[in-house]
């Protein structure tokens, strides 16, 4: 144990705006800007409360003799207090309507640049992404092919789902790597087999719960390149804080070398999508062990 | 479980005074613990509780260190504890989701609401309306005495060997009916003592209706009863919602069904075999004879039960402490409270509110957008009433000729946190802000500071308050003061930096916190709350000897210590059985201080107006239209 | 009371605290049901095809039986109550008795029902339907045995010596009794017949 | 005692009327439930089924609660204790029905 008095008194002297991640998604900025909007609010009131608050107490603390003011209220002042509030909220509910329309309602991207599926699974703590492969389209899904073995229910029976790529934790206490391009929409599909799990990008400002059986859809355009974490915010069983993922934002031109590869790589076993069992056999036992 | 309440009813109206003729040569048994007084329940709730505050602090610094110092041993106890929860004394990965679970469980279930419902509620509010007991004493009895089974209920999940509840305070399913034993003595634990809940808070509203003093109308009662008694309505009306989704989880759990788990999960056979932990080591064979449930139901649907009643839970826990802080303030401020029926109908604004908000809990959940849109509107309205109940407060003390007692300190700390555990809420409101910060250190700082530095502070308020009365002994002062500042100081020391590290994108429920690298910055101010939380735990101690030393050692306490005017005050010192020795009649509201044709700066409501009768009448009218 | 004092008046909103306290419970007994029955909807939205071809398993007959029995329960049970309060206590035991005997006749009936379910390899796990047809009404059932031992209890009592003159008491039991039989005329329709037999 | 009962006889009367109501509302469930719909009607006919399987037991429980359980007689605010639970009977199911996006 030990224990760096000053430099566990940092957060002290910095304001918490300066606790943001960096921000590199379009809509980021637009939260990240509501956040402070209502902070400098909540910053503006905090103050003056406080100091009505603090002057009453030194100001009408005990005094032998005096007497306090016999005074029921005033609905004047019920009535102003009441509006206030009820204006500064309705103002910020009005901006935050307009935000939450534009970062979740995914179905407002209608033509996606990239499109992915992701799933949180919990054997062996980690994410599962698919994309579409060199034909762009996915397979057809069908909820009663999931299996370990296909974890995405890609129906076996639909050719598109044949050169599907999917990615899956390397194992150990690696986390998976995942590539995407900067400057475009990217749509994810998101959902879970097992339990929820909680999809979140600190950098993007995107959370979205992977739910089992049903299929989320999340928008984000990122852009600056560079390597971002996946993190998991839902509990999801006692490995909940092990689902860390990388996310690699790329140029157009690298992100396109990167799924060559990749699908060069994977390709041997895109016929049956992971058919390889013991692959995630050793995976899931892997990363039992985790460093600290 | 009804015969509960079927037999209850043979202690109501004419043969419930059969229990009063012959309560001289009641036994112990009778007397301390099957006992039917509510000033006994209300004790034994607070026995009960405090020691269910202990544990629930025990898993907290247990919670907190683990995030100090990630695979350290704890220090003193970590190399006595068994194997299944620690490994080389360090808090495992299991044993930590466990304690996040339980923490959340004891804390709100088993310490908050006994403690601002079950005990306040017992001892206030008979005395308060000016009455000898519940409308129905013996059902009261029965309430209490749910507790303790399913808190020792609770509590056995510890020791199988799948230990305890793991899927958070929330339960979410599949996680949760996936789970093992422990979930399903959790699910029957909160079974149970919701259903205390409910018998309390239905004797609750029966005996305020029904056994109010003469002359006590509605609107002439202090704004703990009012409290209170919106406190019953949300129980009534929230919590079986909560026991017929624990139901339907105890059933996917042992009947097999699917009310909460989709079509072909690949999650853990119900028959219990399987629990979280386990899945891992058992790796792919797991996976595959996993796919037995038969589909069909919906996860999100839980979430909508469950926070459709623990939404109103969190104010079933707070706005008792709200009226109590109010009673508290205006005596000490030696003033009327100020805007008394803007303040109850703020209360009862908050409770309808209450019922209509709750999937501002569930924005990232997956419900449909449309649907935040329509909660995060109606949340944030509900800022509207807890403002206007802020700007009373300040407006009570104003011109107000306060005295600094520890329960006025802890009431006037209440409102300082309660300010910034209302401003934080806002930004959860908004629905987009929410996004980043859902599920992080920022709800749980939120959450600290409405339900610590909110409810725990009110309630402290309240045993500084009305412990005279209770046990006819005055608290220590100097200890009660000291108490505050060590807890004041120490709880925002504590709970102010998480906001910062949720705004950070510090996950909650997080066993090692710094696999991510942009989380592990954030280990010294980590380590920083930790310590800080220590001095907090153990400044409670402070209250517990206080409590034990006022007992044996404190000034006998005089009838009306405070100078209050509520009708509490009116009877005996440390009233017995029956609570008053003299026939109450109410004359006027709770709140007339420092009227200004009296000498004295109080005017009791039981005190017989003195000469013209017409002024106190205009009193009471005057506090009426206000 | 002890010293004579007069804390104890009557109830101020002049119903008996019993009663009132049954009415609030209740309120909450609404509740519960509320949280089944949204649940039923929502996965019925979402399964149309399975909750229709489900419920078309189910012994309509048994159930119309049993919504005869109960609401002729709910009859005598206020019958009886009126006679208790007429002073009528021949009538009284009478009409308890066959309340009583219709709680058994709801029990003895939902057994065959059940185990008839059970024979055809119908279980609660068989389907969501069927999880709540299960569910929904083994809740209610439980809510009959909850009524029915208070209600013998009184039953036996008024064979006593001293009789049973609890007009207050039989008649909050009643308030409770004909609760239950409301929530069954919802089940009814809800489980058993609005699902067209296609 | 409680509240302004009409004697015993009106009452007794009114029971009988009741139950007698409810039987019949029963049997006419049992009626409107067979398969009397053309099959052309399509999702209509179904709703149409659900709208009068609920509307009879609307009506029946209005009869239980208003007659056997006495809120007819009794003091009207404890109409409130059957009111507010409903209301939020609706709330629930209302926004539970928007669930999924």
């Amino acid at each position: 144990m030990s224990f760096d008095f000053s430099k566990a008194m940092e957060w002290a002297y910095k304001d918490m705006l300066t606790f943001f991640p960096e921000n590199v998604s379009t809509f980021g900025s637009e939260l990240d800007s509501l956040f402070a909007m209502i902070y400098y609010a909540s910053v503006a009131i905090f103050f003056l409360t406080y100091a009505i608050l603090i002057a009453f107490i030194i100001m009408y603390r005990h005094q032998e003799g005096r007497k306090a003011y016999y005074y029921h209220g005033n609905n004047l002042m019920e009535f102003t207090w009441t509006l206030l509030p009820t204006f500064l909220f309705a103002g910020i509910g009005l901006w935050s309507d307009d935000a939450w329309t534009k970062s979740k309602y995914a179905y407002k991207v209608p033509n996606p640049d990239v499109t992915i599926d992701v799933l949180g699974y919990q054997s062996g703590f980690g994410w599962q992404f698919r994309y579409p492969g060199p034909d762009g389209v996915f397979g057809k899904k069908d909820r009663n092919q999931i299996s370990s073995a296909n974890p995405f229910g890609i129906d076996s029976s639909d050719s598109h789902g044949k050169d599907d790529l999917v990615i899956i934790s390397p194992g150990g206490a690696r986390p998976v790597e995942v590539h995407l391009p900067i400057n475009k929409n990217v749509l994810v599909n998101l959902s879970s087999n097992d339990v929820l799990h909680s999809f979140f990008l600190p950098n993007f400002r995107v959370k979205q719960d992977a739910v089992p059986g049903q299929w989320i859809k999340v928008w984000f355009n990122g852009t600056k390149a560079g390597r971002y974490e996946i993190a998991c915010a839902e509990l999801c069983g006692s490995g909940h804080y092990n689902m860390r993922g990388l996310l690699i934002m790329d140029s157009q031109q690298d992100y396109d070398a990167w799924l060559d590869q990749q699908y060069k790589i994977v390709k041997p076993e895109l016929s049956a999508p992971v058919s390889d069992t013991t692959a995630i056999a050793a995976a899931t036992s892997d990363s039992t062990t985790t460093k600290n | 479980m009804q015969s509960a309440i079927a037999h209850a009813h043979e202690t109501h109206g004419h043969d419930s005074h059969g229990d009063h003729a012959h309560h001289h040569d009641v036994s112990f048994i009778r007397k301390y613990v099957f006992s039917t007084d509510h000033k006994v329940i209300a004790k034994q709730f607070m026995l009960a509780s405090l020691f269910f505050l202990f544990v629930g602090g025990l898993f907290a610094l247990l919670i907190r260190w683990q995030l100090a110092y990630p695979g350290e041993a704890i220090p003193l106890i970590g190399n006595i504890l068994p194997d299944t929860w620690v490994s080389d004394g360090a808090v495992t990965a299991n044993f930590y989701t466990q304690l996040l679970t339980l923490h959340g469980t004891v804390m709100i279930f088993y310490v908050i609401i006994p403690l601002a419902v079950g005990m306040f509620g017992n001892f206030c509010i008979p005395l308060m309306i000016g009455t000898d007991d519940m409308a129905l004493p013996r059902l009261n009895m029965y309430s209490f005495w749910l507790v303790p089974p399913a808190g020792l209920i609770m509590l056995t999940g510890f020791f199988f060997d799948s230990g305890t509840a793991a899927a958070g305070w929330t339960g979410y399913p599949p996680l949760g009916p996936s789970s093992g034993a422990g979930q399903t003595t959790w699910l029957i634990s909160l079974f149970l003592i919701g259903f205390s809940s409910i018998m309390g808070a239905t004797n609750y509203m029966a005996t305020i209706l029904n056994k109010r003093a003469k002359g006590l109308q509605m609107f002439q009662m202090p704004l703990t009863v009012w409290g209170l008694f919106i406190t019953a309505i949300l129980i009534t009306l929230g919590t079986p919602v909560l026991a017929a989704a624990i139901s339907m989880q105890l059933a996917d759990q042992y009947l097999h069904t699917s009310f909460f788990m989709p079509d072909n999960l690949l999650v853990g056979a119900p028959d219990n075999s399987l629990v979280t932990g386990a899945f891992i080591q058992n790796g792919n064979q797991l996976l595959e004879h996993k796919q037995l449930l038969g589909g069909g139901g919906q996860p999100i649907l839980w979430q909508h039960l469950f926070w459709f009643y623990s939404h109103p839970a969190v104010y079933i826990m707070i706005l008792p402490g709200m009226g109590i802080v109010s009673d508290v303030l205006s005596t000490f401020a030696r003033k009327p409270l100020y805007g008394y029926k803007a303040m109850i109908f703020a209360i009862m604004g908050i409770a309808f509110l209450g019922f209509i908000v709750w999937g501002h809990h569930m924005f990232q959940s997956g419900m449909n957008p449309l649907l935040g849109t329509t909660f995060m509107l109606s949340t944030i309205v509900i800022a509207v009433p807890s403002a206007i109940k802020i700007f009373n407060w300040l407006g009570t003390i104003w011109r107000g000729n306060i005295r600094f007692t520890a329960a006025n300190m802890n009431a006037l700390a209440f409102i300082a946190t309660f300010i910034i555990g209302g401003l934080s809420g806002v930004f959860m409101a908004s629905a987009p802000v929410d996004i980043y910060i859902h599920d992080t250190y920022f709800i749980v700082a939120h959450i600290h500071y409405v339900l610590f530095g909110g409810a725990l502070f009110a309630i402290f308020s309240g045993i500084y308050y009305w412990f005279p009365k209770m046990y006819g002994k005055m608290l220590n002062e100097s200890l009660g003061r000291k108490h505050f500042y060590w807890s004041f100081v120490f709880f925002n020391l504590t709970f102010y930096p998480m906001h910062l590290l949720g705004v950070g994108g510090h996950m909650r429920r997080i066993y090692n916190p710094y696999i991510y690298e942009f989380l592990q910055q954030y280990q010294p101010m980590n380590q920083f709350i930790t310590i800080a939380a220590i001095i907090l735990g153990f400044s409670q101690f402070i209250l517990i000897f206080n409590i034990l030393w006022s007992l044996k050692y404190g000034k006998p306490a005089p009838r009306n210590p405070w100078q209050a005017n509520s009708l509490e005050w009116a009877a005996p010192a440390h009233p017995g059985h029956g609570n008053f020795d003299s026939d109450i009649r109410v004359y006027r509201g709770p709140y007339e201080f420092s009227h200004p044709d009296r000498e004295s700066d109080f005017y009791p409501q039981w005190e017989e107006p003195q000469g013209v009768e017409s002024h106190s009448h205009e009193a009471k009218e005057h506090s009426h239209s206000a | 009371m002890s010293s004579g004092l007069s804390l104890a008046h009557e109830p101020v909103t002049k119903v008996p605290h019993g009663k009132l306290a049954m009415w609030i419970f209740l309120a909450s007994e609404i509740m519960f049901f509320t949280g089944f029955f949204g649940a039923f909807i929502v996965l019925r939205n979402s399964n149309l095809e399975l909750f229709s071809h489900s419920a078309a398993e189910l012994t309509k007959g048994l159930a119309l039986l049993n919504t005869f029995i109960l609401i002729g329960s709910s009859l005598t049970m206020a019958l009886s109550i009126l006679n208790l309060e007429k002073g009528n206590t021949g009538k009284f035991k009478l009409f308890l008795g066959l309340t009583i005997l219709c709680g058994f006749g709801f029990l003895i009936v939902k057994t065959i029902e059940y185990s008839t379910k059970f024979n055809h390899h119908i279980f609660p796990w068989t389907n969501v339907f069927f999880s709540f047809y299960f569910l929904m009404t083994g809740f209610h059932a439980i809510h009959v045995i909850a009524g029915m031992i208070p209600m013998t209890y009184m039953f036996i009592k008024a064979f006593t010596k001293k009789g049973y003159n609890h007009p207050v008491k039989v008649e909050t039991l009643g308030l409770y009794w004909h609760f239950v039989d409301l929530v069954w005329i919802f089940l009814f329709p809800v489980l058993y017949l609005i699902f067209p037999a296609h | 005692m409680s509240g302004h009962h009409p004697d015993s006889k009106s009452m007794f009367d009114s029971y009988i009327k009741v139950a007698s109501a409810l039987f019949v509302l029963t049997v006419l469930t049992w009626v409107a439930a067979l398969d009397w719909v053309p099959k052309s009607w399509g999702e209509a006919g179904n709703t149409l089924h659900i709208a009068i399987g609920l509307l009879i037991a609307i009506v029946k429980a209005y009869m239980v609660f208003y007659v056997f359980m006495h809120l007819k007689f009794d003091n009207k605010f404890i109409r409130a204790f059957v009111f507010v639970p409903i209301f939020l009977f609706f709330v629930l199911t209302f926004a539970l029905n928007v669930l999924g996006p």
